[in-house]
């Protein structure tokens, strides 16, 4: 029943998730040559 | 069922699937006018775990009758139960700092039910009068027993046709003008059956009548969107087994999300793929001719 | 399968080479003589499987006649779902997901490389859904009432489990559409063969956007079960990471499948195909591996999102952990480096490593992560006899892909004169 | 090859992981219990966490037996480990010198001044303490609770027989012994006579106290006299010096367990003992001027009978009430009136508090559990109640015991309840008994005796919501029947039935009154329903008022079974 009479901040968790999307997205550009190098040939 | 109005469902069918109902999902109304939810206000303090509740329960839905002298109440009491597929109401003994506390437990007859909504066929139903109700036209797929908050609808595993079992708020009697059986049998009226408005008005006046005898909190009044059933107790209500970490949303919210997507994905996705497929269309088809002509050799050789 | 070896692509071409049905009559004498086994039937896998399925087949009957309650089945109060809803519905459907993949690839991108799979991709497909809804049959309690999502008096409109049902049935029928070309060349109908074709990429349009639905729908059952299932699964968005979770699941199912029917229907394929093959491994599975990739992401994303972190140093933490890790990250890699030294044998492995932990994921939300804070006692597991089921199920299933492919051309070239017509 | 048994090997491991994994799981549900213990007899053991200063421990706790340090240094005395103040008295603290109040300081000086002395002894070959970490800090002790002696009450008669032994010796100066208040002029503790008070106003530091008191509780703060170390110092210095002078049997205990012995003294038992007089009036006249009621002839001896402490009433310091609380309320009684302080119904020191708190006594409870207090808030207070107190005239007038002889004795013997006469025998109820019983009680205490003026007043116990008045003009007080229907009242669901009445009424007062007969909570032998009606032989025609003959008829064996008497 408290979270009707006291405040908790829902949002708190975007901090880390935003980090989270960053390194994703650096990451995914390493990744995606990874994924196109071919050892052989 | 006649030609037009089998065409009329099929119609509602189809058109479901393809999400023209799902824009705005039908949910149980909480009060259309003149109708309003009925419900039982439970004084965890007035009860005195004589399991009265249990037997009139079992008599007015013919159930087999539970042993309720004074022998067995104190060894079926020892240990905290749950409402099976032939007990719709049973009576729980807790210790608490308050001395022993005895918590009728049933059905809380959502006002609105993750199982109504969960069920394909409509077989669990919220009338319009609060009480939650299953039906014969159940497939058994059990998926109100898991979107039940409450562990309440229960299956009959043992039988061969099997139906799902709960406490349906004594709806046949209600319609007799009667009173649900486990009200009409207590002995301290420990339950009060009435309109959700009376009780929560009584539970109330209860708590600011007696100061210091009730924590401030009746369970049901916000809890997954508020029940008709209502709990008053003298001690925190986790401390008599019930959980406060349901939240106040109502169950049916949180498939919503999913069902507003269905609509906009059957228009979108056929238009994208269409529009891809004709995209990626080489206007010449020559090279696809000619590879079909080799393959065709092959298969000659 | 020893028997099959011995023949050869001279009786394949024989094959090809279609009937000619005049009258209904020849059509029964036509499936008279097709009914009838190829080859010996004294093979191994045979010898194994019957068995099975007849013990499958006796526990069924059981199960009818007792209903679902022990011995016949561990499901309780606390648990209404076990193995049967668990595996051979939830995980079988991620599974057949290659189908609609595939589809996408091949007749809406045009990705010509896969087009010689795609048919016993789509066999696949439509047989794991014919059998998973019998699957259904089996787990509902009041089965007798089945029909009632389709023609029942009244319909749930507003529930998912609604919604599913509808596009099981309905997505049988497209990919029973998709499919149709290849029954048609086999009975040798060529006209009806020509309209079937072109209904083709109506009937993929379609199968795709109720794949789309009912692989996150799956999900969405599951959604208001919000107190039960361990927060480190619940998000609101299990309807996404099932979908996503579909594409590598049937993906790694189509390597499983086809590797092994290559290895069994060698016979039936020609040198071409044979050296396409590779290729297509390679290709599935960097998609694989790019998937996967994006789904861990959307994982730790989908915790940290849901306050659920703090639960990761749990007994339940370590679980997720092993599951995110042991079956998400390190197949994906092995499926990349599989791709980049075209390393068919490390692939396959990784695909078998993927279904494991698929099969993990579905069985978290249905029984292991779900209730997870009940008693030792409480817990459900799955008895002998659905084991035994579900094994049954699944063999039948191998058993009528096996017959349809060898008397389909279903991995083997369609008939010239089929070719000729184009479309698919 | 290769390649094949490493992908085996990679799967077996994988297996390996999912059955530890699925095992851990499955397992996650079980509770864990994790429980402090305590330990039962502290014996003079002290144990040294300090939770204020380092939190969680990374050590388990040190248990240091008191007893057994104080007999190895009894050659060197106290003065060994704790130290002396300037006037010479002992402080009993320990480590002797701490520096500052950071856990590196704190434990420095525990660390230097134990193993320290421990070191000495064993270079002068003495018997030794340990000297190793894990011989002091014990793992057996990381889950026993630290170790709190219960507090030490200086009742009245302590108190007594201090004052009887010191009068001997000291004669006139025997309370300037112990009893002294601070002078802000002289800057040092001084005694006035007929002034002297409770420790406790000053050195309870953790109590928030008017601005008089709260300048001195500063002082007391500031020398870290808290009641713990005050009391230590005082008591303990002083018997050290008597035995000192006349020796052990003489002088007062100096160990833990003498002191705080847990046990502690009832009002009953402190009754005889005559409070300390500082020239306080037997009887007082509370008359405030120009207030709206009448005076209250007020017993103090009677009243502080009564209570164990002068506190108790006299919370701040030990004035009369309204030398801080006046009509109007003034700063120095946080300006609460004198109506709020007399009256108010949630304070231990007013007096309609502490009168409240007696009716939730449990011999008063059984009617008073009911019956809402009146206070300074209730619409239109009844005027004979207060008249009951603002007597306005002295002395007090006792009013003579209840006795039930003015009833009329045969008519009110006995009441026989048939509610539920399908199912069982009617119920006695012995109503004349139970009156009489109720009568007994109210004799036996002063507070009722005083405030329940005639017999009616206790019908209204039961016959609730008919005023004394109406029972004492015509001696016929209300039947349940006439409010309480048998049956629910379709329009009011809340409607109290006659059943509920009877049950709810009689099991509400035995509950209330910890009657272990007709309790609603305690089973009992036989049941208890057996308690007040006995269950009929023959069968009922059907068990409830539920109107279900098919159900009936399938269940007729069960429910005759049931029936049948064992």
């Amino acid at each position: 029943m408290n979270e009707l009479f006291t405040y908790h901040d829902m949002f708190s968790s975007k901090g880390p998730e935003y980090i989270i999307i960053i390194i994703f997205l650096i990451i995914i550009i390493g990744f995606w040559a990874f994924v196109n190098m071919n050892a052989k040939r | 069922m006649d030609r037009r109005d089998f065409l009329k469902i099929m119609g509602s069918g189809f058109a479901s699937i393809a999400g023209a109902d799902l824009l705005i999902p039908k949910r149980p109304l909480a009060s259309t006018p003149g109708t309003e939810f009925y419900g039982i206000l439970v004084d965890t303090t007035r009860c005195i775990g004589c399991r009265r509740c249990e037997l009139g329960c079992a008599e007015v839905n013919g159930l087999p009758l539970p042993d309720i002298s004074e022998s067995t109440n104190q060894t079926v009491l020892k240990t905290p139960r749950k409402t099976t597929d032939r007990q719709y109401t049973i009576i729980n003994k807790y210790e608490t700092s308050e001395g022993p506390i005895y918590v009728p437990k049933r059905c809380m007859h959502c006002n609105q039910p993750g199982c109504v909504a969960a069920c394909p066929v409509k077989a669990m139903r919220k009338r319009e009068q609060g009480h939650v109700t299953w039906d014969v036209n159940c497939i058994g797929c059990r998926l109100c027993m898991i979107s039940c908050p409450f562990d309440i609808p229960k299956h009959e595993y043992s039988k061969a046709f099997p139906r799902i079992q709960k406490c349906n708020l004594c709806w046949d009697r209600f319609n007799q003008g009667q009173l649900p059986g486990c009200v009409e049998v207590c002995p301290t009226q420990a339950l009060m059956f009435g309109t959700r408005r009376q009780i929560l008005e009584e539970g109330k006046r209860r708590i600011a009548a007696n100061p210091g005898k009730y924590v401030d909190h009746i369970y049901g009044e916000y809890e997954v969107g508020g029940t008709s059933h209502l709990y008053l107790s003298a001690v925190p209500f986790e401390q008599i087994g019930f959980r406060n970490d349901l939240g106040t949303v109502p169950y049916p919210e949180y498939s919503t999300g999913f069902l507003y997507a269905v609509p906009f994905i059957f228009v979108l996705w056929p238009i994208a793929m269409l529009g891809m497929n004709r995209g990626t269309k080489k206007e010449n088809g020559e090279e696809k001719e000619e590879h079909h002509g080799e393959e065709t050799d092959k298969g000659k050789h | 399968m020893a028997g099959e070896k011995l023949e050869t692509v001279a009786v394949a071409a024989e094959k090809a080479e279609s009937p000619k049905i005049k009258s209904f009559g020849d059509f029964i004498d036509f499936l008279k003589k097709e009914l009838k086994p190829e080859g010996s039937i004294a093979t191994p896998f045979n010898i194994i499987s019957l068995p099975i399925m007849l013990l499958g087949y006796v526990f069924i009957v059981l199960r009818l006649a007792s209903g679902l309650g022990k011995p016949i089945t561990n499901l309780s109060q606390q648990y209404p779902w076990g193995l049967w809803i668990g595996f051979d519905v939830v995980t079988g459907v991620a599974f057949a997901g290659g189908a609609y993949v595939l589809c996408f690839i091949v007749y809406i991108l045009r990705a010509e490389k896969y087009h010689p799979i795609i048919r016993a991709t789509v066999l696949n497909g439509f047989l794991a859904y014919l059998f998973y809804a019998g699957a259904i049959v089996l787990d509902i309690g009041r089965w007798w009432n089945i029909y009632n999502p389709m023609v029942g008096n009244n319909f749930g409109v507003n529930a998912v489990m609604f919604l599913v049902a509808w596009h099981f049935f309905l997505y049988m029928l497209a990919e029973l559409v998709e499919f149709s070309p290849a029954i048609a060349e086999w009975l040798g109908a060529r006209k009806a063969r020509k309209i079937l074709g072109a209904m083709t990429l109506g009937a993929v349009i379609f199968g795709i956007t109720l794949s789309t639905l009912h692989q996150s729908g799956l999900g969405a059952l599951m959604m208001m079960a919000k107190s039960k299932i361990h927060p480190l699964w619940y998000t609101e968005f299990i309807p996404i990471l099932y979908f996503v979770s579909s594409i590598f699941a049937g993906l790694s199912l189509v390597i499983f499948e086809g590797s092994i029917s290559h290895k069994v229907f060698a016979y039936q394929l020609d040198e071409h195909h044979k050296e396409q093959y590779n290729d297509i491994l390679v290709g599935l599975s960097r998609i694989c591996a790019v998937v996967m990739f994006g789904y861990f992401f959307l994982k730790i994303l989908l915790v940290v999102h849901g306050h659920a972190v703090k639960y990761i140093n749990t007994p339940m933490g370590y679980w997720w952990l092993l599951e995110m890790i042991g079956f998400v990250l390190v197949p994906c890699f092995a499926f990349l480096r599989g791709a980049q030294r075209e390393d068919t044998a490390l692939i396959k492995f990784a695909a078998i490593i993927t279904m494991i932990g698929i099969i993990l994921n579905r069985l978290n939300y249905t029984f292991i992560a779900y209730n997870w804070y009940v008693p030792l006692s409480e817990k459900y597991w799955p008895t002998p006899i659905e084991l035994t089921v579900t094994a049954s199920i699944i063999l039948t299933e191998i058993w009528v892909f096996r017959w349809m492919v060898r008397r389909m051309p279903v991995l083997r070239e369609p008939p010239a004169w089929a070719k000729a017509m184009g479309h698919d | 090859m290769r390649r094949t048994v490493l992908f085996l090997i990679i799967g077996v491991i994988y297996l390996i992981l999912i059955a530890a994994g699925l095992g851990m799981v499955y397992t996650a549900g079980e509770p864990v219990p994790a429980k402090e213990r305590e330990i039962a007899k502290p014996d003079n053991k002290i144990s040294i966490a300090h939770a204020e200063i380092f939190g969680k421990l990374e050590r388990p706790q040190v248990i240091f037996d008191h007893k057994k340090h104080e007999e190895a240094a009894k050659s060197e005395g106290c003065g060994t480990c704790h130290p002396v103040n300037d006037k010479k008295k002992l402080l009993f603290s320990f480590p002797k010198d701490v520096k500052g109040k950071d856990k590196e300081a704190v434990m420095r000086a525990y660390h230097d001044a134990c193993i320290g002395c421990h070191k000495q002894k064993r270079i002068e070959h003495k018997k030794s303490g340990p000297l190793v970490c894990g011989d002091c800090h014990q793992d057996k002790y990381t889950l026993v609770k630290p170790i709190s002696y219960p507090v030490v009450e200086f009742d009245f008669e302590r108190h007594d027989k201090h004052v009887k032994k010191l009068k001997e010796t000291l004669g006139k100066d025997t309370c300037r012994q112990c009893h002294h208040t601070y002078s802000f002029e002289e800057k040092k503790l001084v005694y006035k006579e007929k002034t002297e008070e409770s420790c406790y106003y000053c050195h309870d530091l953790d109590k928030k106290r008017g601005p008089e008191v709260a300048a001195i509780i500063k002082v007391s703060a500031e020398k870290g006299l808290s009641m713990q170390n005050a009391s230590h110092q005082e008591c303990l210095n002083c018997h050290l010096e008597i035995r000192k002078k006349k020796g052990e049997k003489e002088a007062g205990p100096t160990e833990c367990m003498k002191c705080h012995t847990g046990k502690y003294k009832t009002t009953a038992e402190l009754e005889k003992i005559p409070r300390p007089d500082r020239g306080q009036k037997e009887k007082s006249y509370i008359y405030v001027e120009n207030a709206k009621l009448k005076g209250v002839s007020f017993n103090h001896q009677t009243h502080q009978k009564y209570s164990k402490t002068c506190m108790a009433c006299h919370h701040e310091t030990l004035k009369a009430c309204k030398e801080c609380h006046s009509l109007t309320g003034k700063p120095e009684g946080k300006n609460v009136n004198i109506a709020k302080a007399y009256h108010d119904m949630f304070s231990e020191h007013s007096c309609a508090g502490c009168h409240s708190k007696q009716t939730a006594k449990k011999e008063c409870a059984g009617c008073h559990h009911n019956i809402v207090a009146m206070d300074l808030e209730t619409m239109s207070p009844r005027k004979d109640t207060c008249a009951l107190c603002h007597t306005g005239k002295e002395p007090l007038p006792m009013p003579a015991p209840l006795s039930t002889s003015g009833l009329k004795q045969d008519k009110i013997k006995e009441v026989t309840v048939k509610v539920l006469e399908k199912e069982y025998e009617p119920a006695k109820f012995p109503h004349l008994d139970i009156v009489n019983k109720l009568a007994k009680i109210s004799n036996d205490s002063r507070l009722a005796t005083y405030f329940h003026r005639n017999i009616q007043t206790l019908c209204e116990g039961c016959h609730h919501r008919s005023p004394v008045t109406t029972e004492a003009e015509k001696n016929t007080p209300p039947y349940c029947r006439n409010c309480h229907m048998i049956v629910y009242d379709k329009e009011d669901l809340n409607a109290i039935r006659l059943l509920t009445a009877y049950h709810n009424q009689c099991m509400g007062c035995h509950d209330e009154m910890k009657i272990k007969k007709g309790n609603s909570m305690v089973f009992v032998e036989g049941g208890r329903c057996a308690v007040c009606h006995k269950k009929k032989k023959a069968g009922p025609a059907e068990l409830t008022t539920v109107k279900n003959q098919r159900v009936y008829n399938q269940n007729k064996k069960i429910i005759l079974n049931r029936w049948r008497p064992d």
